[in-house]
């Protein structure tokens, strides 16, 4: 077909250039050349697939693309169609606004001699997430899976502090785990099939699906392949290892972990389910009523778990878990709608979990670089801009309208109505009940960070504390203002920071600049830098303006996720 | 006494401040139990008697370490041992072992073995798959290779202006090591490094250049390379490897091979996808010039998989190339 | 005796799956674990590596056979696919080892569940240090 | 009914079995890492009897080779290697490390 237009081209451009980005890396050793370098290959890659992605949608159709000169079964196979388009480019654009918000703390983090092996990393995660959502092959998938886990491993133990280190052995031990037992579904799957490609292999196992005699093997190759992707993607029970490694790796480092590759190995599951084992013989060997009870429980247990912690990024890492429980309850809902929620769900949590972390990182650098509760009293106050983001995220996270959060929720619900009668009271008492959960740990934190620090004897201060904040907006706002007043800085200055920790995007934006310059450095800093740098507004405001947009205009997202699903 | 009671006094009412369970938690102070003054307590301490808080028995770290390894290891073994059980039940549905009609004998495989000579020029079709038709995966893999090196890069590499890796112990240790190797020599080692390693090198750039003839290639060539150069590290003194072998050298070649063939994989995966014809001759079958690309990726893959063998070997000893 | 005739590769490497598998869970040394992993690893491949024998058949090192037929070679697809699992398992045990170094020279022992440990009293010693 | 070839295939994998068990069970790390090395030997002879001579050359030089060679270098670094008759500075026993 010589008249391929010149854009289906892209997912092969993009693969090569963030892998060729990363195999140059080692030339340029300063740190601040690579940072450069690495962000201009996002770019790259995000408009490259932008523009394929609008391309596909507008005409509605998918393509393989052929790695080397032999056709599908013979040579590789590459296969783009809207749903892996938007998926690469939301990738792209996260990471590199996640890599922008963060690099003040990389640059703290990261010894000086080894921060142009960690932009290093960061493309080689790049050009293996984007592989896993374009491949069209299981072997090559199972490859890209390991330099992806490599790579994640390398930025979490780049920050180079004991507690790093720990966490990446049992991260890595946990993954090599999953990627085993991938492994042997894998070959299983060969043996009994003969067929590596994802296109040959559904009719052959439909074939062998007639004959009822072949449902133990194909049952157990799909449970097998399936708890290996579960187990990397940090579903429930499999989930011990991610507080540590998300919690103790730099800002942008957990954010990209937490927004990025646990959903890389969650599209490969949708691409294998929707075309190698057909939703309908999943459903039938009971794999999704499986899938669909770990994403219950998980929905649940990680919100319980994250009540308990006092370290913020722990807390913000087992909430991923219960957000991963989602994406898998959606995907156990074995319906249309529940797929489309769960898509809708990844783009959302990939959106508002990188700001909640690169917020978090933001109010420990001005709180002496500690995550404890405690020490996080008032931090908002100092980096407005981060309390802004952390308060935005939480409450998109919780699902409240407006913000990106609540569409997911809104398509989770009607999911479960269309869906039998077993799963709609299950799924509706567990959304419930983990929207409650997340109110109830994410909301102290908001408070905890908004509030004044209580010099002692400045007893009345208490007061606004008692009456429970339900909405913690406006009462807050109120306070704020008082304490500001009765503090320091102008009351002109209070009233706008407070209304905008309430009001829409818009005032935000203009709020976010005014923070700018507003380092009141009236505080116990240990070092004069307080990291509120410009990239991190930028990173901060884009984060909120996107989170509102998904919020807002989740109509036409919906759609592009439906019309990709026909056609994964 | 009073200042004393002063002290409760502030504490007293921070606590006064979040009797209410929720407050406490949001102001995250300390959990109840770490503070348990009830009323009457305060009342107590008010009227001066002593007061001794109850040690709850605390279960230590390693206690509940123990409890939970008791609970864990056997039922760890017996989901093994019933997933075992599992696989095996399903490997009797698999095909029979070396049977001729099987699955996996289907058309890939009959192209491959009948037209892989046609096609990519090279007699070993094992290569000829690896670097030609499926070479999306071999390039995948260099790049596992690649980053396997640079982590490792991340953990030992110890960089002259002290950062966390080199402690002053360590340092102290290798250079009595050093020290001795260059002393009194390991005659036995020295001797037979001194004999064999040539060998062992010219065999690995022969298994690596007939890749594409007989069996062997970039990887199993490139290890043995790797293996040679460890013996020569390991029999001479490191000093005599870092004249030809040091950090800069082992970066320009890694990358350099590995940027070449990636170019080189772009230019026949972009030509193969437009089908554009490559213009690069597959030469007569068996010679070493043969089979078009399969030959410098081969040297490409060698000489990518020696320097990461003997950059980890380097790395785990020295700590630096 | 048709289950030992037929498929004693597969068992094999199924048992040898097992052990390396419980060798990987059940050890809290780091080095067993590794070792575990390696054998895990290796079984996979024996279990792919042995589907492409084919009784009767040669490998497929063409010589100067220029029109080689299907029925004399055996089938090439495993032998590439291990080729690439082997160089990955050994680059994922050099990481796993170089962490294992870090870790000792930092906590001074192999057992994760001790450095578990001291890693989580060192990390509320520090807090208390940030604290006070 | 049972060819010599298979025979000496069910011994090698016997062989495999008895080593992947005893390089889990011995309590000495530096025999552990031994029994795994004669584990990749034994492997790259059965890659020889599947017909697959590409797999065996790089099952010896890497498994067997390199991944030993970093198993030693890591052993030698924790101080695991010095084996002592009397037992004074003791082998790295899974158990109690020499600290």
């Amino acid at each position: 077909m010589h008249d391929m237009p010149f854009i289906y081209n892209f997912p092969f451009f993009s693969i090569l250039l963030t892998l060729i980005g990363g195999m140059s890396m080692p030339f340029f050793r300063n740190g601040r050349v690579a940072q450069k370098i690495n962000m201009g290959i996002i770019i790259a890659v995000g408009v490259m697939n932008f523009i394929l992605f609008c391309n596909l949608v507008s005409t509605g159709e998918h393509f393989t693309y052929m790695m080397g000169h032999f056709p599908a079964p013979w040579g590789n196979e590459i296969r783009g169609g809207p749903f892996e388009a938007l998926m690469a480019t939301v990738f792209a654009f996260v990471m590199g606004f996640a890599i922008l918000g963060g690099v003040f703390n990389i640059y703290e983090d990261v010894p000086k001699k080894k921060q142009y092996l960690y932009f290093l990393m960061m493309n080689l995660l790049l050009s293996s997430m984007i592989a896993l959502i374009y491949t069209n092959d299981m072997f090559t998938a199972y490859v890209f899976i390991e330099i992806n886990t490599l790579a994640a491993c390398a930025i979490v133990m780049s920050k180079d502090s004991g507690e790093t280190i720990v966490a990446t052995i049992r991260y890595l031990i946990m993954s090599l785990l999953g990627s085993g037992l991938f492994l042997m579904g894998l070959a299983l799957l060969y043996n009994i099939t003969g067929h590596l490609l994802m296109e040959s292999l559904q009719p052959v196992i439909l074939q062998m699906a007639e004959s009822e005699q072949y449902y133990l093997p194909l049952t157990v190759v799909f449970a097998v392949t399936t708890l290996g992707l579960c187990v990397k993607s940090a579903l429930y029970p499999f989930h011990s290892w991610l507080p540590g490694a998300h919690g103790s790796a730099t800002s942008s480092s957990s954010a990209i972990l937490s927004g990025l590759v646990l959903k890389g190995y969650i599209i490969l599951l949708m691409k294998m389910m929707y075309r190698v084992y057909t939703p309908e013989l999943l459903a039938k060997l009971h794999i999704t009523d499986a899938i669909f009870v770990l994403g219950i429980i998980g929905m649940i247990m990680g919100s319980i778990h994250a009540l308990r912690e006092r370290h913020i990024k722990r807390m913000t890492a087992y909430s991923s878990v219960a957000q991963i429980g989602y994406i898998f309850m959606g995907i156990g809902l074995n319906s249309e709608v529940g797929m489309m929620a769960a898509s809708f769900h990844i783009l959302s949590h990939a959106i508002t979990k990188p700001m909640l972390f690169l917020a978090a990182g933001g109010l420990a650098n001005v709180s002496g670089h500690s995550y404890e509760f405690k020490d996080l009293k008032g931090a908002a106050h100092r980096n407005k801009i981060a309390g802004v983001a952390f308060v935005i995220g939480a409450l998109s996270m919780i699902g409240i309208p407006l913000f990106a959060g609540f569409p997911s929720k809104l398509f989770f619900s009607t999911g479960a109505l269309h869906s039998d009668y077993f799963r709609m009271p299950l799924v509706l008492i567990a959304l419930a009940v983990s929207t409650a959960l997340n109110a109830l740990y994410y909301l102290p934190v908001c408070i905890n960070i908004w509030r004044m620090k209580d010099e002692p004897g400045h007893g009345h201060g208490h007061g606004s504390d008692d009456h429970s904040a339900s909405h913690g907006g406006e009462p807050e706002a109120v306070h704020a203002v008082h304490a500001e007043a009765l503090g320091h800085g102008s009351i002109s200055h209070a009233v706008s920071h407070g209304a905008a920790a309430v009001a829409d995007a818009g005032h935000a934006d203009s709020g976010g600049h005014e923070l700018l310059h507003d380092t009141d450095g009236a505080h116990e800093m240990h070092h004069g830098k307080t990291g509120i740098t410009p990239a991190f507004v930028v990173s901060m405001v884009v984060f909120i303006a996107s989170n509102f947009g998904l919020g807002i205009f989740y109509g036409p997202v919906m759609d592009a996720i439906r019309k990709g699903l026909e056609l994964l | 006494m009073s200042e004393k009671h002063e002290s409760h006094e502030t504490s007293e009412t921070e606590y006064k401040g979040s009797k209410n369970p929720f407050v406490a938690w949001v102001n995250a102070d300390p959990t109840p139990e770490e503070a348990p003054w009830t009323e009457e307590k305060l009342e107590a301490l008010r009227a001066g008697e002593t007061y001794v808080r109850e040690e709850k028995p605390v279960i230590t770290e390693e206690e509940r370490a123990r409890r939970f390894n008791k609970v864990y290891k056997p039922l760890a073994v017996v989901l093994c041992c019933a997933f075992i059980a599992l696989l095996v039940f399903v490997c009797l549905y698999t095909p029979p072992f070396g049977a001729t009609d099987v699955p996996t004998n289907n058309e890939v495989s009959f192209k491959y073995i009948e037209d892989g000579l046609a096609d990519t020029g090279a007699t070993n079709v094992v290569a000829g798959m690896i670097l030609d038709y499926r070479a999306f995966d071999t390039l995948g893999e260099s790049s596992v290779l690649f980053t396997a090196v640079m982590s490792v890069m991340i953990l030992l590499r110890k960089d002259r202006d002290g950062s966390l890796v080199n402690d002053p112990a360590e340092d102290a240790a290798l250079a009595k090591e050093e020290k001795i190797s260059v002393q009194h020599r390991d005659v036995i080692l020295r001797t037979m490094a001194g004999i064999i390693s040539p060998f062992v090198i010219l065999f690995g750039i022969y298994v690596v250049l007939n890749g594409h003839i007989s069996p062997g290639g970039g990887f199993s060539g490139g290890a043995i390379i790797g293996a040679g150069l460890i013996l020569i590290s390991q029999g001479f003194g490191s000093a005599k490897t870092k004249k030809f072998f040091n950090f800069k050298v082992f970066t320009i070649i890694t990358s350099c091979s590995l940027l070449s063939y990636a170019a080189l994989k772009c230019y026949s995966f972009y030509t193969g996808s437009h089908h554009i014809e490559t213009g690069i001759p597959h030469g007569i079958p068996g010679a070493i010039l043969s089979s078009g690309f399969i030959l410098p990726l081969n040297i490409f893959v060698g000489l990518i998989v020696a320097c990461t063998m003997f950059g980890f070997y380097s790395l785990f000893t020295k700590g630096e190339i | 005796m048709g289950l030992f005739t037929d498929h004693y590769y597969e068992i094999a490497a199924v048992v040898l799956f097992g052990i390396g598998f419980m060798g990987l869970l059940l050890h809290n040394n780091l080095i067993k674990k590794i070792v575990g992993l390696n054998i895990m690893d290796t079984a996979v491949y024996l279990l792919l590596a042995q589907r492409g024998m084919v009784f009767g058949r040669v490998a497929p090192i063409l010589g100067d056979n220029l029109t080689p037929s299907a029925e004399q070679y055996i089938n090439p697809i495993p032998a590439g696919l291990v080729l690439t699992g082997i160089v990955v398992s050994v680059s994922v045990s050099a990481f796993s080892l170089a962490l294992t170094h870090r870790l000792y020279k930092k906590y001074h022992t192999l057992n994760l569940d001790e450095i578990l440990l001291k890693s989580k009293k060192e990390k509320e010693n520090k807090e208390k240090a940030v604290t006070h | 009914m049972v060819d010599t070839q298979t025979v000496l295939v069910w011994i090698l994998l016997g062989f495999l079995i008895t080593c992947a068990v005893a390089s889990m069970i011995t309590k000495n790390l530096l025999t552990t890492v031994l029994i795994f090395m004669s584990y990749s030997l034994v492997m790259t002879i059965i890659w020889i009897v599947l017909e697959s001579p590409d797999l065996a050359g790089t099952e010896a030089a890497v498994g067997a080779g390199v991944t030993t060679i970093l198993f030693f270098i890591t052993l030698k670094k924790i101080g695991a290697l010095h084996t002592n008759k009397k037992g004074k500075k003791k082998k790295l026993k899974e158990g109690e490390e020499n600290e």
